[in-house]
């Protein structure tokens, strides 16, 4: 359907964990366009010192409403300026960008295991998902979304590296602790988690799907600046440059060069 | 748009319908027609392509600065044969001219594209010569008169389109380059492309470009570039295609004023996919409100 | 102010009491006395001083840009003898090192203002060599590593303080300037002086500036400056002063970590009269985050 | 007594023409210094992309509540920034600054005369004024301030070129229908009208005192950007360079340099 380009409505701003906002945006044509769980909006920031879109997860979408949920962390200014956002203010938003999740096969025992920054996708994701769902999510300190996943009927487990909530530990500790049934496995947070994961999935024959992050200059397609390397026979080496935005962020784990 | 305007300009020979045109490198004809009707632009300037495949560098490739971005993209591109196996014909379709942005290593590279595109129906050359140049051991071929001119020469010798020769503003006397191009047959210049710069992230103490330098463009160079575009228009009778940091209508007058004839966008499409129409409205909007009728009219009415 | 930290730095055997100098024609000790006790700078860098009276340029002078400024002040100065009597008595109390910038339109000028400089209590001598120069036809010293190096001998040849050169970046190559800089004896460098740009008013249609092109400078410039401190840093041997854009603790820290050892804030003091204070204080802030006890500690930790 | 610099609040920030503003705002330190009428602020736009100050007239200084009121057209980025600056919102202030009017001598008869934003730094002057006041102010189309001019018991004459208020034309025009006495004349306005009232002032034998305006970086004297020529011996020409920041704004009509 291709990336629509809007001016989207703030709904709501709210802060749901430290330094972490849960945002709605009315954005009709965008929210009509969403075909797959794992794609992305770019928020563009306002202030004019700040040029470059900032790539978000869609975290949920609302097709009645024509809104789109996204829930973020403020890490520097852009993130830092959307914190600001109150009802009614405008954002321009482009989007949705990207190959998401794989929801097409028949799978009935989905795991799903997301860190930090990397977990609203997840909720999407969980929704649309047909039979058993298993979320393991690893946050440093403060878990949020939990109660969005178990609305939905997800069993979550829950790590933090710091124990203060859930298991002490990360993803991997629960996933070795506890006897979960997949058929297929999605995934996203930070890059040493994805490749731990991935290792893990491959030992058992199970199938990954990740979802990369890389630095972005447009988020739409253009610049070729977020590429990630995926197997195949575009050079003497057995991988090509893929773009992160548009070509992913969701791969085969199995496709994905992970030695870096 | 207003009926009475004339917004068509000549460049070399040839004529766009606006003076409004995309910086290579930064505009996809068919992720951009998501957002705009293309045959409103007036022309295309593809990203550089070259004989064979490039890689281009691994990433971190792209950081955000002070009103502008670093890139270190390298110069990925499919090459020359693929371009006009599936890129061209949908560009043929797009109803806006067609610029070729060529990169090169050596002069051989150059000529080889050029010599691939003269039976095609690209409608103008752009030789981007800041590429790193193997043979003379990396430097530039736009950092020197003598290397700009030779490989000027020799392009246009391979070419049956008109060459527009795209000058690197990271040299001590822009004058003296384009002055040298021009004398070697240059049909035009774009002028400037990315100055040099170089970003370091103070929490993990490393330079964020895994390629540590990168091309710095956007608003924050606008001032480098009027005031090249400004000294080139004094000195060279060729048209130029002025870019750099333009963001709005306002900006792209501001070049014309300096003494461009047409205009690129590049940064500020990252910062607003609609850019190129929202500039082409803007400057629609500047020229009813100062009575002019005719880019030609807003050159003329530069006061110095 | 954390006493576990040390400050300090060594620039050509001058000790500052701390890494923040102001950038030359960007501050006037009396006036930023009313803001600030100019004994908390690591030094003062004076406006360029001239042999004789400079009168300088018509106004307009100054302009604002994206993130940054234009100037075409043309060195306006009242000569250093002047300066001797009316301003270093004052600076001589204000607790700080003096660093004298020093303008010439000929070598003989800079010797001049050197040699009535080495009786006085000045600390170092910061030699500004983009001045045009006029013997040369106009060209500034420092867009040729042959001059850069013929000037820096002969000053460095009647001076009694340590010599630092400030650099111009608009330059093909910044490399090779500070290596000629160094064998002809600097103690020390600056970089970088500002960029040349220009800004037209699409309304007056006119040149913003008097002069037409000035210098930029501002937050605008920084990735330019950092890539030329860090390329400078890996080839030659000198203590760096760096600046360009500096607005913030963080930025200074990008600037050491590129290989400063001292920095000056420029721009920055005009957009918050305080900038020199605060920005100690956000280095200060950062140094105890990242568990950084002294600047070359900082210096150290970058990883390429 | 020097510059201050200090975070004001704004108390107030009304628009009372067409693209006109007036604004309050808290600054102690500053409202305390203010020792002339026709002394400037420094106003600091917020967003990061404009970095130099804009240089503004005290429109009038209250040192019981510590305000100073500016009163400011929009004519760009900076002070369209301005306009949007709520009750309670900070904004960054450093001031006073410069030389302003002399009222020192004992004149008994004030001319006043103002034109567009030059009017503003009036209002503080026939305030301080001892003696009979009469303002001559020109606007292109729309006057303001003028009730203001009458509270403290200015005779005030309006021009505007349009002619839709007060008598069409220009101040000149009406300085030279009315018969109005004057000892001291004082000035702020575009720099056609002032050098025109040098003249006309001239001729009469009257003394003026002008308001220059000039492009500024810094606003506190440091960076000689906003110099003008005033008469001295400074050299051979008989003129030297001047900051119209601090050894300005205002200077006699008889030591200015016109002739550009
Ligand atoms: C496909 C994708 C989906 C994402 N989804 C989410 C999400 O749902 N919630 C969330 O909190 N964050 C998400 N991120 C990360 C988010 O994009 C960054 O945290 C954000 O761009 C930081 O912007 P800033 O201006 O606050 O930080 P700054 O550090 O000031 O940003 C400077 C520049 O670096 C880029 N940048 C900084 N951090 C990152 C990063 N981690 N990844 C990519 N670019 C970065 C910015 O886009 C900007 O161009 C996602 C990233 C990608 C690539
Ligand atoms: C001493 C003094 C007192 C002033 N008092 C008032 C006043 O009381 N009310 C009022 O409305 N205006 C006043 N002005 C003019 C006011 O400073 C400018 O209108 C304002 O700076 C424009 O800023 P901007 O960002 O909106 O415009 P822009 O055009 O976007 O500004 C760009 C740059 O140009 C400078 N600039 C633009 N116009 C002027 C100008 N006319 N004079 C000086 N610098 C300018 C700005 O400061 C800024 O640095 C005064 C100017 C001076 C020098
Ligand atoms: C991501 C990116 C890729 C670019 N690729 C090319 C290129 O392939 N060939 C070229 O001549 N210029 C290239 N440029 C330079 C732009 O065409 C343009 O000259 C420069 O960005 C300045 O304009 P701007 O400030 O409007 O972006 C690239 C710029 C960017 C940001
Ligand atoms: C108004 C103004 C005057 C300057 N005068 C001088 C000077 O006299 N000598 C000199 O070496 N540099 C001069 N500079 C350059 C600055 O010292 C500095 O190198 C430059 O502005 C870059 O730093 P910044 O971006 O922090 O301002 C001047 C800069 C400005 C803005
Ligand atoms: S961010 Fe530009 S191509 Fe992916
Ligand atoms: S504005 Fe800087 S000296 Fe007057």
């Amino acid at each position: 359907m291709g990336a629509k380009l809007e001016n989207g409505v703030v709904i709501s701003n709210d802060q749901i964990a430290k330094d972490i906002y849960s945002m709605f945006i009315k954005a009709p044509n965008i929210a009509n366009s969403v075909e797959m769980p794992g794609q992305f909006i770019n928020l563009y920031p306002k202030e004019k010192h700040t040029i470059l879109p900032r790539p978000i997860s869609i975290c949920e979408v609302d097709s009645k409403e024509e809104t789109i949920r996204v829930v973020y962390q403020v890490v520097g200014d852009g993130t830092g300026q959307f914190a600001k956002l109150k009802r009614e203010d405008e954002i321009q938003v482009s989007g949705p960008i990207g190959n998401g999740f794989d929801i097409s096969g028949d799978h009935r025992e989905h795991l799903l295991v997301g860190g930090g920054v990397g977990v609203p996708p997840l909720l999407e994701l969980s929704k649309r998902l047909k039979g058993n769902v298993t979320v393991v999510l690893g946050f440093r300190d403060e878990p949020y979304l939990i109660e969005d996943f178990e609305k939905y009927g997800a069993k979550v487990y829950v790590a933090t590296e710091s124990g203060k909530h859930g298991s002490k530990g990360n993803v991997l500790d629960i996933l070795k602790q506890e006897d979960i049934k997949i058929d297929m496995a999605y995934s996203c947070g930070p890059k040493p988690m994805l490749k731990a994961l991935n290792s893990w999935c491959q030992e058992k024959d199970i199938p990954v799907q990740v979802s990369l992050e890389e630095r972005m200059a447009c988020g739409i397609g253009v610049c070729v600046g977020c590429v990630c390397k995926k197997k195949d026979s575009g050079n003497k080496d057995g991988w090509s440059y893929k773009k992160t935005c548009t070509d992913g962020p969701v791969f085969m784990g199995s496709d994905v060069i992970w030695d870096e | 748009m207003n009926n009475k305007l004339d917004l068509s300009v000549d460049i070399a020979g040839v004529t766009l319908k606006n003076p409004i045109t995309t910086a290579s490198g930064t505009f996809a004809p068919r992720e951009f027609a998501q957002f705009m009707d293309l045959s409103e632009l007036g022309g295309v300037i593809v990203k550089g392509i070259a004989n064979v495949p490039w890689e281009g560098n691994p990433t971190p490739r792209v950081a955000e600065t002070y009103g502008g971005m670093l890139n270190a993209v390298g110069l990925q591109n499919p090459g020359v044969d693929y371009f006009i196996e599936h890129d061209l014909p949908y560009l043929e379709k797009s109803g806006t001219k067609i610029i070729v942005n060529i990169a090169g290593r050596t002069i051989e590279d150059y000529c080889e594209v050029v010599e691939k595109l003269a039976d095609t129906n690209v409608d103008l050359l752009e030789l981007n010569i800041s590429c790193p140049n193997v043979k003379e051991g990396g430097i530039g071929f736009g950092t020197s008169p003598e290397m700009a001119a030779k490989v000027t020469r020799e392009v246009k010798a391979h070419s049956r389109q008109p060459l527009i020769v795209k000058l690197s503003p990271n040299v001590t006397d822009i004058v003296e380059i384009a002055q040298a191009v021009a004398e070697a047959g240059a049909d035009g210049l774009s002028l400037i492309n990315t100055l040099v710069g170089m970003k370091i992230d103070v929490n993990s103490k490393k330079a964020v470009l895994a390629n540590k330098i990168g091309g710095f463009s956007g608003p924050a160079i606008k001032p480098v570039a009027v005031r090249m575009v400004y000294q080139v228009a004094q000195a060279v009778d060729l048209p130029i295609i002025g870019l750099g940091g333009i963001m709005t209508g306002e900006d792209a007058a501001e070049f014309i004023l300096a003494g461009a004839d047409a205009i690129s966008v590049g940064t500020a499409s990252f910062a607003n996919p609609r850019a190129c129409i929202d500039i082409k409205e803007e400057l629609i909007n500047y020229m009813n409100k100062h009575g002019f009728k005719t880019i030609k009219e807003i050159q003329d009415a530069f006061k110095g």
